[in-house]
């Protein structure tokens, strides 16, 4: 285990903001042994050690450094939490579904709430909680990544198991 | 046609007066009022001649200029304070504008210049209220409201979580988190309620204790939490 | 120099994405000398060891951890960036602003800019350039953390000796 490489992978998996295993070996091209001593190296390092304030997480096949736990509270105050409150019933419910769904057509939100969501999906779009991309003719809608950071709707959502079910 | 080109150009009266400017190759400072007005005045006139688009804004401007103009001509203008005044910010207007476009130049053909530094950052873990049994008890009390939904057709109820919350605080302090939550008559409810739930956790408002009831947090307590 | 304030304070930089020493003082309620103690250490363990792939750097006044430079190269291939070039000038202008400033209303872009921003304010939003929080009877604007990562703006402007506007 060289240092060099253990730098370099530190920085990759920071800079990537998730990155998978494979991805990481491809690119430092070093074999997946090696690379699974620098996880473990860099583990110990920072999750078991008092003098550290984030940890590294192998989260869903993602490698992802995380804050610690311990200061989820003292960290909540400094970043910027949207409220849920600012949005109406009708924006909320789409929030909702596109959290669970993470990408929809508008034909297929008009679908499952039965009614037109044109209006809405303006308001959410020019507030900066969604965001669309064409596609063929139309445009699929998903929440901002601002949104998400800001309000964490996503670990809302996953809190209660909520992505395993449809809300449909 | 060149003409035509350049006349489009000028989104707002700020990029005509920079094009006036920089066609008397003086410094704004060095053109004499009168003599930019009436430039002013000719363009906008051959713009509307030419149906372009004339915003209100070039119109206030033009006014501001006229203004300007007539009172630098009045004799001892120059001791006129509040003339100075508005000559000042006017010249100061234009001169951040020009920066400002300078610095979108600056930026443009910058885009290619490698920063070798990227900066990084940590994904927060926010204070957590659920739990493996939390997590079951949910899917259960949910699987419930699922039967009773297709049993009876319940009519959507618009909810907001606002309104929730409050009713929360009144009405389900010492309850338990379970017995809340099952008294939904849909899914949807049964969201809005958790979010709204979870909502005054984050605000300190309440807690859980060990049985899942629900606790208002002390208001002293709440001080000696917070910071600022 | 306690464990838990080195973790602490770690974590609060990681988190912040830049922080003033100022808030950190208050924020872990410590001194400034004792926060001083505590930057001296982590830049000396993370800038000056080659096992690192991140060091701290204060950026005008803002802490921050960067990758190293060492790595740009090979960062480069997985970093998100997002160009400067898919931005209209008009739009660019508005941003720049707000790179240099921070936080605006509407009106005081409107002024410095001598027209009405409404149109490009709102594109800004909808593609998640910019974002904004009501305050009073108007907004507050300013540019969205993923944008300025993606695109370093604030890191270029800096580089052209961020250019002063005064508002008017």
């Amino acid at each position: 285990m060289q240092k060099s490489q253990i730098a370099l992978i530190e920085a990759l998996i920071f800079a990537s903001r998730g990155i998978k295993k494979q991805d990481l070996i491809k690119l430092a091209n070093i074999s997946e042994t090696e690379l699974d001593e620098i996880i473990d190296y860099l583990q110990n390092k920072y999750n078991n050690s008092e003098e550290h304030g984030i940890e590294l997480r192998n989260v869903d096949g993602f490698l992802r450094f995380y804050s610690k736990e311990t200061f989820s509270e003292i960290l909540s105050k400094i970043v910027r939490k949207r409220s849920l409150n600012n949005l109406s019933d009708t924006q909320l419910e789409i929030v909702l579904l596109l959290a669970t769904k993470k990408k929809l057509t508008k034909t297929e939100i008009d679908n499952i709430r039965g009614k037109d969501s044109y209006i809405i999906l303006k308001q959410l779009l020019s507030s900066g909680v969604i965001k669309r991309y064409k596609k063929g003719r139309g445009y699929i809608y998903s929440l901002t990544d601002v949104f998400k950071d800001e309000t964490m709707i996503e670990e809302l959502v996953k809190n209660f198991g909520g992505a395993e079910f449809d809300i449909t | 046609m060149e003409l035509l080109f350049k006349f489009e150009n000028f989104e707002g009266p700020l990029d005509l007066i920079l094009f006036l400017v920089k066609k008397n190759k003086l410094s704004i400072r060095e053109i004499p009022l009168s003599l930019l007005a009436d430039e002013f005045m000719d363009y906008l006139n051959k713009m509307q001649e030419m149906n372009l688009n004339v915003t209100s804004e070039f119109i206030v401007t033009a006014s501001y200029l006229m203004e300007l103009k007539s009172k630098s001509l009045l004799p001892r203008s120059n001791e006129d304070s509040e003339f100075l005044k508005s000559k000042e910010k006017f010249y100061t207007q234009v001169e951040q504008y020009a920066k400002l476009k300078e610095l979108v130049e600056n930026i443009k053909q910058s885009d290619n210049i490698d920063l070798k530094n990227y900066p990084v950052n940590v994904r927060i873990v926010f204070p957590k209220v659920n739990e493996k049994k939390l997590k079951k008890i949910i899917k259960n009390t949910l699987h419930e409201i699922e039967i009773k939904e297709k049993i009876y057709q319940i009519k959507k109820e618009e909810l907001s979580i606002e309104v929730v919350m409050s009713k929360i605080l009144t009405k389900n302090i010492g309850k338990n988190l379970f017995e809340v939550l099952k008294e939904s008559s849909s899914k949807y409810e049964f969201i809005v309620k958790f979010l709204a739930i979870l909502e005054l956790v984050k605000l300190n408002k309440i807690y859980l204790d060990k049985n899942y009831r629900i606790k208002r947090v002390r208001e002293n307590a709440k001080k000696s939490n917070s910071v600022n």
